[in-house]
């Protein structure tokens, strides 16, 4: 009988088995072959006894670095020698995650030669995710990966490695270019990403329109969404093609505007309230072929999502409606060098920029950061009227004259 | 002994007749002109209401002349509305244009039904309370003269507009839900007078009633008083309350805040708190003027782009508070933006937005 | 020139004047009818100084009872001697504000016999409000209207004078009898009421239905609000009344109900989508004679509204979806002294039961109350995993069995 | 000294020649089939996408094997989307069978596409994490073995539906804003370990690491150690990851939370988080049969009752809460109401409800 019939169970059913692909690494070439059995057979036994089996971090590096390596090591060594130390390194991915098949092989043998052969194409964040190797490997997979043009990823109270969605490279929405932007604060922040200065991790996102494919709403202290500033654009000939197809416009494109800012007249999709539509992409993704973004894009800068710890997950939330989004993206740099000092200084250990923001209240922030407080950024105003002035001065009855009819 | 705990005289014996013969049985009713209300029921009886305007300070005499209009015409019934408005009743079609006129006589304006505003809830104010930031009565009258039109049906409205004011962050009247609302307000820290505080109130007792934790012992040991914290005070008045020597009233630094866009009614949508539209205008007696410039433009506002019949909260929700801010002029500042408790909430989760 | 030029600025235009009528009570025979000329003059000097001249509080009281009168004393009797003392005494009106002009003679009669006259028809919470008299009048005052059958209302940390809308009395929506219902409870609760036994103020009103014309959901700890449980009732014959009128049937009515629940199908109002409608009021405010509500008539319970001190205003939030308002209105009555006693015992000093249930979570007070949750108590369920189980154990598997497929 | 901070391999060099010339300038696309997108650009060009589905945990060899394909009809390249789903792109449409073909007989379906299920965003589970309250691998297997018809367009939805899974409440892959998540959870307080705790946990460390005050040193002074308090724990596991004598891991009352309804696009409504729909289910591996029940008796009724486009979270605000938990037949419990900070916001504040 197998010594894993839970592991061998997970692998029937239509879909792709991660017990395979633990087989197969063991089957391979791999450096540490022998820990995939052990895996599989830890695996069973986390599966058995219904909880993990690892220990708690303990911290490795590279030189030069201070992060993207995890820890991770075995509670039970002797059960398991192939686990005894077991830790993930993160890499590096090219922005969209595009590969050529030479780069994508060329890693795979680095990880190969020093690790378990096993790896997460991609770890939720977007690294290459080198899940487990010895302590005495890393040191040799970080030189073997710089000199064949691979950097590693982050991990710590740094800035993780940023990511965008595919964008100009194969979609038609993107209203800035994602990868560029991407490949660029990427690579301006090395500091940041590799060597942990801040109190605690942040994240910067970067999608293309609002549909926001790298779910950077949800997961990035700093969001960057594309939008535009003026109108969306509507080819009618198209739109009579998607009608001539069948689709009822109406029904699905126009009672499903979320600001009636659309109306079919005559016949034609026009934008009949052109100041009330939210440009949000409703029509656009059901006609793309006839409904597109205006052509004044760029993109809103989001702050703060992160996940529950401690006080219950965040969404991020607009500072700046609209930002151009050109190279070298000095504005966007220059507000997120600004950001990042302000909760540096400000932060306490483990407390993200939103939670501090909630600490000390978004206008403190606006503030420091010399942001004019618009509408744009709150849903609604205050409804307590607990308003602090410090060392502010109230408004004069001067302020208040032209309203006196 | 005294007699304790009768309770209320029993509102039954106050019914005029016609209502207690239709009693929980109207069918509906029509508004026959403004401040007029016919309420009809499955019997086929009528009813006519006739509300008139109201200073909310009213005096004995008032009422008694109120009184000879109700004897007159309604059988000696009469009620009052959940906003001080007197209502006469009667089931006669021909009483009605004589009660105007005996309403007018003593100048009391008939109207407040309706798409349009009526009498305003108010509070004590300078009148009678002990921690009010503004007036009440004064600037309801301030205010009422110019609303005036709207009250009497001259204007109209896309629906009814609720207005409230409280003197205070204690908001008497529950002015947090309604279409626009007054409250008055501090914006200064409270003056510590040093030489009565130690006679006057207690250390530890002034420090704990503080919600914010603002008041510290003085710094020089030798002052037995405290001090105040800027940065942590949001001049609530409480420590006032417990401590003589903290006074918080500072005619510099009073005055108000507006509000616009709640509502109690769960019509179409659900109950609103209202929302900070002015975070300070400074008091101006006697009448206020840029109070009431600032309430006439909102209203106005209002007037011109909602929709019937959405209420402020209703207009502003659909149009969102870019528009509302952009079309009333009304400046948007970083004291609009929540940064107290739970204040997320309140914050744009959204790339959805209005230029 | 007269001492009072911004009070008599206040006489001019055309809304009625507060100091026409202070003035009035001034020539009246009232006994303190000398107080209105200093109550002039001190308003005088408020709006001059602009800011108010009362004391501090000071306790007074009438015999048997805790509340119903607020003390209040001046800060500069010297000048203004009418008004050393000027208490108010709040007296319990009758439902719905209903009032005999005998009646009213009556308790104008007893004011000016003991105060000054002036008076609030009415208070934001209800009571006719008897404003300034001297101490030793109180007494006399509260014996004199308890011998012609009125009683004193509420203050201090008591129950406070309840309030309904007009309901029966005079309007076709009323889904109960909200004066029948108060004044049931006023006089069940009249020791609640006049012996302040609570942590704090709580209040009770109701309103026949949701469009809530004494404001429950906005200011009181208890709202009872009419509401039904069947469908609502719609005549066409009158739909085609308003419709002939000139009424805009569809943009006006159909077109903002919020839950798609009604259309017009061949010229006809139609409920089409029964269960969806949440009896939000507005197709019947818009044509009372056409539609109206259903026949399984009652009362939806929420707790909770109060002003903003200390945690921000409070709307009410709902408890009993639907309760059944009938005399002797056993199960309100059984619910309310149950919440109270659960917030007696568990509320800190002026902390209301909304903040109460804040710091404890509503499930806690549910399960006192041994009220079954439902959905209809929440917007929507938590966001966050920070579940307590506490002493309650976690479902098993079991309970999940039937889901297997 | 090593080389460092050189960033990633710059994307540029790893494009099609497709997209090289067509960057930016795409015009539209359509679905052609499941799996695979077909866009057009400005200047005529057409690309065409393969989407398969893959485990996230995969062996070198299996890269090995997806570059081979890429080498046969992609000119040698490829891409992962935001989902762990390669991307075989190509110019030739006489590709796109060929391509199909060679990735189903890898065994991997083809799909992930459009109006349905999408691959599962997850994290490391009992393989690689050591806070884990659930597995992350094998839970998504079983439940994507379920959902395949979804992914491969046998099935399709009102919309795109995604799904998540986190293997503790760190939730590492941010599943708090998806259509329907799942999240381990620990509902029992840790087991101090009053033999070992002197010796590896430091005690005031350990008190200041919980968030919610739970920890109290032992009552008994002659113990070096500490009690938690069952009121206060909400089991978060962080003063585990301070002091390991508090193992939080507890084999019967381990399992997962299911949520549901929340979204990161903003498309016709903002962002939503999710919320939860079942506050507990044990673990039951290697198939947690009744957490795969539970998901696919809510994506049965979602499927059944939503109008397209809605997203599961727009289905819900349409229909509220009350029609969710009666038609998917999930019991409502008092663990769904919100009692940790701020949670007023989502209570009902209205009227306005479905029986
Ligand atoms: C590997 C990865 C999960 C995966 O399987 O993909 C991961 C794994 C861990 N995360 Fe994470 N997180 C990963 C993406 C995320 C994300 C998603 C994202 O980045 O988009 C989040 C939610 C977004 C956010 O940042 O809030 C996330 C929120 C957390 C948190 C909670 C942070 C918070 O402020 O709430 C922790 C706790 C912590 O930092 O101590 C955490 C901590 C951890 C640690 C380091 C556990 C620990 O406490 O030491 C995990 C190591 C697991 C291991 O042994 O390999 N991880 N973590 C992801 C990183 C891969 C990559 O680099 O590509
Ligand atoms: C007399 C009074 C009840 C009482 O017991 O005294 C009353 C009476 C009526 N109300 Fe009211 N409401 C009264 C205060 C209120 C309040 C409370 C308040 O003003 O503070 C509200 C809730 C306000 C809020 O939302 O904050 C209120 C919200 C409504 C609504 C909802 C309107 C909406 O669309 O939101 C209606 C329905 C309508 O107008 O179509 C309504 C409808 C009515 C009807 C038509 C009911 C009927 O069929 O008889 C009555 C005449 C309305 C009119 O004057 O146009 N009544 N009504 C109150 C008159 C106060 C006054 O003197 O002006
Ligand atoms: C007279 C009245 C205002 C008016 O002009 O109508 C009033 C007057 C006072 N209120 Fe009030 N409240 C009055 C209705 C309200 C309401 C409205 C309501 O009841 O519908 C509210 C908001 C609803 C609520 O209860 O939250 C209200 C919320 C407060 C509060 C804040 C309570 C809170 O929990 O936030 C205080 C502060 C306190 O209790 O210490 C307060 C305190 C006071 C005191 C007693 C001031 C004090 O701290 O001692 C005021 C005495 C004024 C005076 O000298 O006459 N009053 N107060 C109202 C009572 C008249 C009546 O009985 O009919
Ligand atoms: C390839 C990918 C981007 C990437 O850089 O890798 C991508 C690609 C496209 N997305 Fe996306 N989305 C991708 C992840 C996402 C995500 C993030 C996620 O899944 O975690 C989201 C946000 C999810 C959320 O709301 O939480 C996302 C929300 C959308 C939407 C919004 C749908 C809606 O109505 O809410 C659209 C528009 C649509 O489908 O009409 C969209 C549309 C598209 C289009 C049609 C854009 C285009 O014109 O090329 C692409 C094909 C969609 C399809 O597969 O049906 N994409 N898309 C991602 C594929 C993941 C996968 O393997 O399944
Ligand atoms: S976020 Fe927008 S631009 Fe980016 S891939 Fe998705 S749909 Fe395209
Ligand atoms: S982008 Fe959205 S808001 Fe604008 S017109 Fe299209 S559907 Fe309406
Ligand atoms: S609002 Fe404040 S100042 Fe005005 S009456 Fe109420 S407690 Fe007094
Ligand atoms: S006014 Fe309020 S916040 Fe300021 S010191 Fe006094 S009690 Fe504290
Ligand atoms: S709340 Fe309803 S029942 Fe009561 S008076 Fe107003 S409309 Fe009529
Ligand atoms: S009561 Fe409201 S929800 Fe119901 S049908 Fe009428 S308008 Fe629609
Ligand atoms: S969700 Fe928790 S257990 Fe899972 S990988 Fe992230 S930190 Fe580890
Ligand atoms: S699990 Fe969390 S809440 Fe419970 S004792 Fe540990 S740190 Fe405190």
């Amino acid at each position: 009988m197998s010594e894993t019939p839970m592991m061998d169970e997970l692998e029937k059913g239509p879909w792709p088995s991660f017990v395979t692909q633990i087989k197969r690494a063991g089957e391979s070439k791999a450096l540490m072959a022998e820990s995939s059995k052990d895996l599989l057979r830890q695996q069973e036994t986390a599966f058995t006894e219904k909880q993990g089996l690892w220990k708690h971090g303990g911290i490795v590096g590279v030189k030069g670095y201070g992060g993207g390596v995890i820890g991770r090591y075995h509670m039970r060594p002797e059960d398991y020698p192939g686990l005894e130390h077991f830790h993930t390194m993160r890499i590096n991915h090219p922005c969209g995650w595009f590969y050529t098949t030479d780069k994508l092989r060329e890693v795979c043998d680095i990880w190969d030669k020093h690790g378990s052969g096993l790896t997460n194409f991609h770890g939720s964040t977007g690294d290459i995710i080198f899940l487990g190797t010895n302590t005495e490997h890393l040191q040799p997979i970080a030189d073997d990966l710089s000199e064949k043009g691979w950097d590693i990823g982050s991990s710590g109270s740094a800035l993780r490695t940023p990511t965008g969605c595919v964008g100009p490279a194969r979609c038609e929405y993107a209203c800035f270019d994602t990868l560029d932007f991407i490949h660029d604060v990427t690579n301006t922040f090395q500091d940041e990403l590799h060597r942990p200065p801040f109190p605690y991790k942040t994240k910067i996102k970067a999608s293309g329109c609002c549909n926001d494919c790298v779910a950077a709403m949800g997961r990035s202290d700093t969001a960057v969404i594309g939008t535009w500033r003026d109108e969306l654009r509507i080819d009618n000939d198209a739109v009579k093609e998607y009608m001539d197809s069948g689709m009822d416009v109406q029904s699905l494109v126009v009672d499903n505007c979320p600001t009636d800012a659309i109306e079919m007249v005559n016949g034609k999709l026009e934008l009949v309230r052109a100041e009330d539509c939210t440009r949000c992409m409703h029509c656009i993704n059901m006609m793309p072929k006839a409904v597109r973004p205006g052509v004044n894009k760029g993109a809103t800068i989001l702050c703060g999502a992160k996940a529950p710890v401690l006080h219950g997950a965040v969404l991020s939330t607009v500072i700046i409606p609209f930002m151009k989004m050109e190279p070298p993206y000095t504005e966007f740099k220059e507000y997120w060098e600004k950001a990042m000092d302000w909760w540096d200084e400000n932060g306490k250990v483990r407390e993200r920029i939103s939670e501090l923001i909630d600490r000390v209240g978004l206008d403190t922030f606006l503030k420091h950061m010399e942001i004019k407080p618009v509408p744009q950024m709150v849903k609604t105003p205050r409804a307590n009227p607990y308003i602090f002035w410090r060392e502010e001065a109230p408004p004069g009855l001067d302020e208040f004259k032209k309203y006196i009819h | 002994m005294a007699i304790t705990d009768i309770g209320p005289p029993d509102f039954r014996n106050h019914l005029p007749e016609v209502i207690k013969k239709n009693y929980g049985t109207w069918k509906y009713h029509e508004i026959v002109k403004p401040g007029v209300l016919k309420h009809v029921g499955e019997s086929g009886d009528e009813l006519y209401s006739i509300r008139v305007g109201s200073a909310k300070l009213v005096c004995t005499d008032f009422i008694r002349d109120l009184c000879e209009i109700a004897d007159k015409y309604c059988d000696g019934k009469m009620r009052f509305t959940s906003r001080y408005n007197p209502e006469f009743l009667t089931d006669k079609a021909e009483n009605v244009d004589p009660i105007i006129e005996a309403a007018q006589a003593l100048g009391l304006p008939v109207g407040g039904t309706g798409r349009g505003i009526s009498n305003m809830i108010h509070t004590q104010g300078w009148i009678h309370c002990h921690t009010p930031a503004t007036d009440a009565s004064g600037l309801v009258k301030a205010i009422m003269d110019e609303l005036y039109p709207y009250f009497v049906g001259e204007k109209t409205l896309p629906n009814k507009l609720k207005l409230s004011l409280a003197c205070c962050l204690n908001m008497c009247g529950a002015i947090h839900a309604t279409d626009l609302a007054i409250v008055g307000v501090h914006t200064a820290i409270p003056a510590v007078n040093d030489e009565t505080f130690n006679a006057q109130c207690e250390t530890p007792t002034t420090m704990a009633g503080c919600p914010t934790g603002a008041i510290r012992r003085h710094p020089d040991k030798e002052i037995k008083s405290v001090v105040v914290s800027e940065e942590k005070c949001m001049y609530c008045g409480n420590c006032y309350t417990i401590c003589p020597s903290m006074p918080i009233a500072n005619p510099e630094r009073d005055g108000v805040i507006i509000y616009v866009g709640g509502k109690c009614a769960n019509v179409r949508t659900p109950s609103m708190l209202s929302r900070v539209a002015v975070p300070f205008i400074p008091n101006n007696p006697p009448r206020w003027p840029e109070v009431v410039g600032v309430l006439k433009t909102i209203i106005e506002t209002y007037a011109a782009d909602a929709r019937t019949p959405e209420r402020v909260g209703e207009w502003i929700l659909r149009i969102g508070y870019e528009k509302f801010f952009e079309r009333t002029g009304l400046p948007f500042t970083g004291q609009c933006i929540d940064d107290f408790e739970a204040s997320r909430e309140t914050l744009r989760a959204s790339t959805q937005f209005k230029w």
